[in-house]
């Protein structure tokens, strides 16, 4: 059995059998050339592509909080910020300066950084409420000016960002729709999951859990506590920048409702509603939500609604979501068997 | 400059409108939030039009289908929305009701190919930027600002002015082309107060007026089911004596009943459109139109109602002029062209679409809204 | 060279002296015996010499001077602590708590994990097959190993924050009342583990009430009383010091 | 001029200072967060609207009516969440109250509908003028609840064994049963206090200016500020701070663009984080 | 006699394991019973369980009786309410607050045999907490703060008091104050059980004692019969090994 110190603890999974890594690695493979074929499998109406391309870009925003909330065990509700740096650095770079997108990238991820770094001193000391209050302060600051500064589009937003196009074999790669986004998307997502997966195996991801579970004992054992949740808080912003990276070229227009309590709550239910801690968590929570929103949906206000309504009802009935739900019906079933 | 837009369509352009069946016609409107009632009254005015063309056949010898969607005053709701209806196949898109709304979905309907034609949003660079093809029904700021200008400095002969700005596309540009009118003529903008949209509570920014003790004070609030009422309430109560002026098109009777009525008496601005007011009372489609509003919703239609109308009706007679639904000729049979005895009479379009009217001043009396008399626009006002 | 010696230690809270003036010295295989009733001033001594707290006096660290030296990197250079209260990641299970003491230093960087993900895979062999061996070592159960220290029966609980504290290998190790709570048989396998690391060569320094114990094991004793020492040598000279048994032991013992 | 923006700051942070009580209470004494706050407010004021306009029940009846439903709702919230605050599970208590939040506005908004409303109440119609300053009656109530509500609390939580029983549940709801305290009742008793308050500040602060279902999270970030800048729990600080930062938002406006002024607010808030968090979060 | 609790087969499991298996207790007013065993032996959960207090979720079933009073069902707080007051083991005070604070929190219940003890009485019992009196318990030493937890159990006025290993981090010369001090008042009429681990130090006080294995009661008898048990003997009164 694999003791993964990350993949297990709270959530009490049971220990996975071993599987030849090669086999795992197949496994992935596939796993990605499936999800590839997915919308056209599912009949590759514009639908199916908008919906597929949204769940890849709110997997990849919640998996910058899920990065802060299951491992450094703090409720961030301020990676709106880190969403809209993201998506209004690529924007007016692109708008009004016609930087292609790569280096519009690197500039998103440049100035989410310095951000992150700058609320991550403010916030080195504070702990749970304290620390999300600030954090929610942040954003609240960063709603606020983006909608009264003329030179980040007030509150009308930046219109008319240009299509994606990225070198590729010669010539250049235009997504002119989101079918043809989704093989960025793709390729985006699974090295956000890749970059996650290998930060749980790696020390930081020990040390993060270590000081989120007991910092005085973590002190003791030679971790140093405010490095490493410095470090966690300043590696999770990037990531939630890159899916705003995307969102301003799959949407073609930034605005401050990307500060919106609406996202905010929509990256914590996709970490939350699976369960904390599992590194398909985010993705299959973004899954659930936008497929309901896409698909499904009843109309904003019952959007709201059932947006609430569910992170309630499964956090109420297991305060590990909805993994807590499964291995309680798991043991249910086996308990009868007896 | 490359105006991009959101990816349209999936493989195969499944965005493409149908060539047979109904012809169905998109409508962005704010159906909640601060103007969400008054996007409601469009939203009915254009299906009454849509039944009264459908029983007289239809357009092409297909019927209208109306396919509405809410914005909720918000551009990121309305480039969704303009997104769906694209996908949905709809040959064109009417409404909006703010500004920023209509300038974040221009890109996305021009890339997708279809029309949209902007029934109320003011903002000046709606029209010739991102959608050559833009038009527009309602008198957009450069009027809005030149009817202002003229009444603050010519009638009330102020020497200086203070703003009450909605912060975004619609209030900045407006009080910006306003002050570009007011300056030539020595009068001063003695203080500018901005809010948001959504503002319903407008004290601090009036005792900021009262400190810089205008003479005239000019505000643009286009909620007007929350927010302009609350503003012209609060302003009257707020003991600055200086006369009100607000932006055209924003005074509804709807707005004077939320203000209070009476409560609001003295408060001035101007409008395009008076249902039974000469000379629109003569004219018969508005007379049709309005008798099949007040049967639908129980009252009479206001401006919004009419430009509703007013754009179902133009957009009809110009695809049956076009002989298709396609968005360039449709969009040219409207360029620079007349259009007689629409609801709001005969008018024209100016070669960037913008439709001309007249633009009457008007004061509250009694809680009733009192016509004055005509304001002259220059043509290169409406052209501009 | 010592491997920890102590000058003058003092620490004061507000308007309370915890600590005055206090010394003491430990090597290499060998057991310092604190005692002193409560509040005297024993747990903060540890928290002073791990600079957890502020304090004035010299603490040497196989002859350097830890001088503000922060708590974590003390502990990385081997002087280490167990907490009074039990003390572990309740969140983990016994194994995995025991690999973060390893992982800690020999886990994989970030970096590292990204661009030589077999290299970490390596890295996590050996720390979990050293969480086992030090398990094993400190006389916890393979059965135990996937069960929450919660739920561990309490002597064991003791036991395993002892093992946390000693992790990877520590040079100076510092107890605080490892006996607490446990009796019997347990006692008795705490004291077997505490001589067996002394036999290692680590030099430990152990706070404890139980006078049996203290006396069975410890080399030299130090009697601290309102912070300040009133014995210091060995066991059986100290405990018939009247002062002791006055302030201590109490007539009865 | 200067009068008009103190008498206005004064409403305004009233007004603040009602809707923080509540929380002041809830997260200070008692450790437990509730991000529904704001939508409590709103519910207290569109209940008072509801009260009034279908049942034509008059402003003064309508606002205990109002007060009875929120409290109601508060009990079920409580009762929902009771062993998830017996657990102390701050985080899940977060996202669940962020939840609750979201469920009450978009539940609001269907019952209620999407379109703005005004509360009529006789007081906001009494103009009164001080100098160049008006102000209405309504104004005045709120400033007399405001003061009324924290001489209350204060009393109770300062005078009386149930602000130590509070505390003491606050840090360790279990032990505190073998102090013979009924921790889940203390529980429910603050929570349904603070919701009541919220009611309260919307129902009196609702009928200034028309009110939206949507409106909610403006008014926890408001109260944010005022209970952490004051420092968790410290209930006179609470009231300061509050008026103060109504005063701050009224002459604010006055020398920047008052858009503003939230962002400043908050901008002094993480200053202050900075400088003393352990100011923050300890108690007295 | 009817005692004043009578504990009848009672059993506690955490989820399939089985920590007290059938265990009955009976404590006469004014008696002192004892209860040892190893760790792990079930001590604490029994006597959370009579309390009706635990931090885990354990299942409970058999019955509980204070004074005839069929207690069982009722939750802690009320049984605290009735004089059945527990002193758990580890934490049992409130971190936050300052001793004073600590002493004053509890409302002697009413309606009680026992005498309630005034916040001065206890610092008599504790003269180490009267400069502390003014401290926040997170800061106090180990010792001071189970001085404090047993302090405020006297204040609730108990009929029945629980004391589990009170004498844990105590110094000796503590450890023998406080049982003896117990045992004056069960003299004075209060009954106590009480789990120690130091069962010479135990034995000296107790009237009975019932040893505890595997969550089972294995030996009980009078303080004088359990000198003389060899099991109790060999398993705590020799010394450490060899
Ligand atoms: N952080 C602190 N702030 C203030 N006073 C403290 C703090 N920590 C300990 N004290 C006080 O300092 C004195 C010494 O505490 P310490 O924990 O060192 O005692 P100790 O010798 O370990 O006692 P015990 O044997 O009961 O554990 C006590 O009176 C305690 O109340
Ligand atoms: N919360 C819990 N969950 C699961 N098992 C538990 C829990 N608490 C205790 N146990 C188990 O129940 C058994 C009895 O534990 P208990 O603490 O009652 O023993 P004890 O006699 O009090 O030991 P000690 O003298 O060390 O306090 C132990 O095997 C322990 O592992
Ligand atoms: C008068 C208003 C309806 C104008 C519209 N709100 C705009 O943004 O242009
Ligand atoms: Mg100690
Ligand atoms: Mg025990």
């Amino acid at each position: 059995m694999t003791a993964d110190v990350a993949t297990r603890g709270t959530t009490g999974a049971p220990a996975a059998r071993r599987v030849p890594t090669w086999a795992r690695a197949l496994l992935w493979v596939v796993l990605v050339a499936l999800a590839y074929l997915l919308p056209s499998l599912l009949g590759g109406s514009d639908r199916i592509y908008t919906t597929v391309v949204l769940v890849a870009i709110f997997a990849i925003m919640s998996y910058g909080v899920d990065v802060v909330l299951s491992y450094l065990g703090e409720v961030s509700l301020g990676h709106t910020l880190f969403w809209a740096a993201g998506a209004y650095t690529t924007a007016i770079l692109a708008v009004r300066s016609g930087w292609t997108p790569i280096p519009a990238l690197l500039a998103s991820i440049v100035v989410t950084v310095l951000l992150a770094l700058l609320l991550g001193l403010a916030t080195l000391r504070t702990r749970e409420f304290v620390f999300s209050l600030v954090t929610y302060a942040a954003a609240i600051i960063g709603l606020t000016v983006v909608q009264n500064t003329q030179a980040l589009g007030g509150s009308d937003g930046v219109v008319g960002v240009p299509l994606l196009e990225l070198p590729a074999f010669g010539g250049t790669y235009v997504a002119r729709t989101n079918a043809e986004l989704w093989p960025i998307a793709l390729v985006c997502l699974v090295l956000v999951v890749l970059l996650v997966a290998r930060f749980r195996r790696s020390r930081l991801g020990t040390t993060a859990l270590m000081a989120q579970m007991n910092g005085e004992l973590s002190t003791a054992m030679g971790v140093d506590v405010r490095r490493t949740r410095m470090l966690v808080f300043v590696l999770s912003a990037p990531i939630t920048a890159l899916a705003g990276w995307l969102y301003a070229y799959q949407r073609s227009y930034v605005s401050p409702d990307l500060l919106s309590p609406t996202f905010l709550l929509f990256m914590l239910t996709a970490v939350i509603l699976p369960g904390r801690r599992l590194l398909l968590g985010p993705l299959v929570g973004a899954l659930l939500l936008t497929s309901q929103q896409q698909l499904a949906s009843l109309g904003g206000d019952a959007d709201k609604i059932v947006l609430g309504g569910v992170l309630a009802v499964v956090l109420l009935a297991s305060p590990t979501g909805l993994v807590g739900i499964w291995h309680g019906l798991v043991r249910r079933v086996r308990g009868s068997r007896r | 400059a490359n105006t991009g837009s959101a990816p349209q369509g999936g493989s195969g352009g499944s965005g493409a409108a149908s060539t047979s069946g109904p012809v169905k016609v998109g409508v962005i409107v704010p159906l909640s939030g601060p103007a969400g009632p008054n996007g409601q009254d469009v939203l009915d005015a254009i299906q009454v039009q849509a039944d009264v063309i459908n029983a007289e056949g239809g357009v092409l010898g297909r019927q209208l289908q109306i396919v509405a969607k809410d914005d909720q005053s918000n551009p990121a709701n309305g480039v969704s929305a303009a997104t769906q209806l694209a996908s949905e196949g709809v040959s064109v898109v009417m409404g909006g009701w703010n500004s920023p709304v209509t300038l974040a979905i221009q890109p996305v309907l021009v890339r997708a190919g279809i029309l949209n034609i902007t029934t109320i949003p003011q903002n000046a660079t709606i029209l010739g930027n991102a959608d050559p093809d833009a038009v527009r029904l309602n008198a957009g700021n450069a009027v809005g600002a030149y009817v202002a200008g003229q009444y603050l400095a010519k009638n009330l002969g102020a020497k200086s002015v203070g703003y009450l700005l909605e912060n975004d596309a619609y209030g900045k540009d407006l009080g910006a082309l306003l002050t570009a009118q007011l300056q030539p003529a020595g009068v001063a903008v003695a203080s500018e107060q901005t809010f948001d949209y959504s503002a319903t509570d407008f004290r601090v920014p009036l005792s900021n007026i009262q400190g810089a003790a205008p003479q005239a004070v000019f505000s643009a609030n286009a909620a007007e089911s929350s927010g302009m009422p609350a503003l012209a309430q609060q302003y009257a109560r707020s003991g600055i004596g200086a006369p009100h002026v607000a932006a055209l098109g924003t005074v509804s009777p709807k707005v004077i009943d939320l203000a209070g009525g009476t409560a609001v008496d003295g408060l001035y601005s101007a409008d395009i459109y008076f249902p039974d007011v000469a000379p629109f009372n003569g004219y018969p489609e508005n007379q049709k139109f309005a008798d099949a509003f007040r049967q639908k919703t129980g009252n009479p239609p206001d401006k919004y109602a009419a430009l509703g109308a007013q754009s179902v009706d133009v957009w009809a007679a110009a695809v049956t002029k076009a002989g298709t639904l396609d968005r360039q000729p449709v969009a040219d049979a409207i360029h620079g062209q007349t259009f007689t005895d629409t609801v709001m009479g005969d008018v024209t379009f100016t070669d960037k679409g913008q439709m001309q009217t007249k633009v009457y001043a008007f004061t509250v009396e009694g809680g009733k809204i009192k016509v004055l008399d005509e304001v002259p626009v220059p043509a290169e006002v409406w052209n501009s | 060279m010592t491997a920890l010696r102590v000058e003058g230690l003092s620490v004061r809270y507000g308007s309370l002296q915890a600590l005055d003036d206090v010394s003491f010295a430990v090597d290499g295989g060998e057991i310092l015996g604190v005692i002193g009733p409560n509040g005297a001033g024993k747990s903060s001594s540890f928290a002073a010499v791990t600079n957890v707290v502020r304090r004035s006096g010299r603490v040497l660290l196989r002859g350097a001077d830890t001088d503000g030296v922060p708590t974590q990197v003390l502990a990385r250079r081997g002087l280490r602590r167990t907490f009074q209260q039990n003390s572990f990641f309740g969140g983990l299970t016994v194994l995995e708590n025991a690999m973060t003491a390893f992982q800690v230093e020999r886990g994989t960087g970030l970096g590292g994990a990204i661009v030589t993900p077999w290299r970490e895979a390596r890295a996590r062999r050996e720390c979990r097959a050293a969480a086992r061996a030090l398990l094993a070592d400190f006389g916890i159960a393979e059965r135990h190993h996937d069960t929450r220290p919660d739920d561990l029966p309490y002597g064991l609980q003791r036991v395993l924050s002892v093992a946390l504290a000693h992790g990877p290998g520590a040079d100076v190790l510092l107890v605080d009342e490892p006996a607490a709570g446990v009796g019997g048989d347990d006692m008795r396998a705490l004291a077997d583990l505490l001589r067996e690391l002394r036999e290692r060569g680590l030099a430990i320094v152990l706070i404890e009430h139980h006078m049996d114990l203290v006396m069975e094991i410890v080399d030299r004793l130090l009697v601290i009383d309102r912070g300040e020492t009133i014995a210091y040598g060995p066991p059986a000279e100290v405990q018939r010091d009247p002062r002791v048994l006055e302030a201590y032991l109490g007539r009865t013992a | 001029m200067i009068l008009a923006a103190l008498v206005n700051g004064l409403a305004l942070g009233a007004g603040y200072a009602l809707l923080a009580v509540g929380w002041t209470v809830l997260l200070g004494a008692a450790r437990l967060v509730n991000f529904a706050h704001g939508q409590l407010y709103m519910l207290g004021a569109f209940v008072t609207w509801f009260a009034i306009s279908r049942f034509g029940l008059p402003y003064g009846v309508a606002v205990p009516v109002a007060l009875v439903v929120v409290a109601v709702l508060g009990v079920v919230l409580q009762l929902l969440m009771t062993r998830m605050t017996l657990d102390q599970n701050i985080v899940n208590l977060m996202l669940v109250t962020l939840a609750f939040g979201y469920l009450l506005q978009g539940g609001a908004a269907l019952l209620f509908g999407g379109d703005p409303q005004t509360i009529d109440s006789p007081l906001q119609q009494q103009d009164l003028a001080l100098g160049a300053a008006r102000f209405t009656g309504q104004d005045v109530l709120i400033v007399v609840l405001a003061l009324a509500f924290y001489a209350l609390t204060f009393v109770v939580l300062g005078r009386t064994d149930l602000g130590r029983m509070v505390r003491g549940v606050a840090e360790d709801p279990k032990l505190a049963q073998l102090y013979g305290i009924d921790a889940a009742r203390v529980y429910l008793a603050v929570f349904v206090f603070s919701a009541v308050c919220a009611a309260l500040a919307g129902a009196v602060v609702g009928p200034r200016s028309p009110i939206l279902t949507s409106m909610g999270f403006e008014e926890v970030i408001v109260t944010f500020l005022v209970v952490v800048l004051a420092g968790v729990g410290n209930l006179v600080g609470g009231l300061v701070v509050a008026i103060g930062l109504g005063l701050f938002t009224a002459f604010f406006g006055t020398f920047f663009p008052p858009a503003y002024s939230t962002a400043a607010a908050f901008v002094v808030l993480l200053v202050v984080l900075v400088v003393r968090p352990q100011g923050l979060a300890a108690r007295r | 006699m009817s005692a004043l609790l009578d504990v009848a087969d009672l059993r506690v499991r955490y989820g399939h394991s089985l920590a007290v298996d059938g265990v009955s207790v009976r404590v006469g007013a004014g008696e002192l019973v004892a209860v040892a065993g190893a760790n792990g032996a079930g001590k604490s959960t029994l006597v959370d369980a009579v309390a009706g207090w635990s931090r885990g979720r354990p299942a409970v079933t058999g019955s509980v009786r204070l004074a005839g009073q069929d207690v069982g069902r009722l939750a802690a707080h009320r049984r605290a309410g009735l004089g059945l007051v527990l002193v758990p083991e580890g934490k049992g005070v409130f971190d936050g607050m300052t001793v004073q604070e600590n002493l004053r929190v509890v409302r002697p219940p009413r309606g009680t045999a026992g005498r309630p003890y005034s916040v001065d009485d206890v610092l008599d019992v504790f003269p180490r907490l009267r400069e502390r009196i003014a401290a926040r318990c997170s800061t106090l030493s180990g010792g001071e703060r189970q001085m404090v937890a047993i302090g405020r159990a006297l204040r609730a006025a108990p009929r029945l008091l629980i004391l589990d290993e009170p004498s844990v981090g105590l110094a000796p010369r503590l450890v023998v104050e406080v049982l003896t001090h117990i045992r004056d008042l069960v003299d004075a009429g209060l009954s106590v059980l009480l789990v120690e681990q130091n069962v010479r130090a135990a034995l000296e006080v107790a009237d009975r004692l019932h040893l505890l294995d595997q969550g089972r009661i294995v030996a009980s008898g009078t303080a004088a019969q359990m000198r003389e048990d060899d099991r109790v003997a060999q398993a705590y009164l020799g010394g450490l090994g060899p």
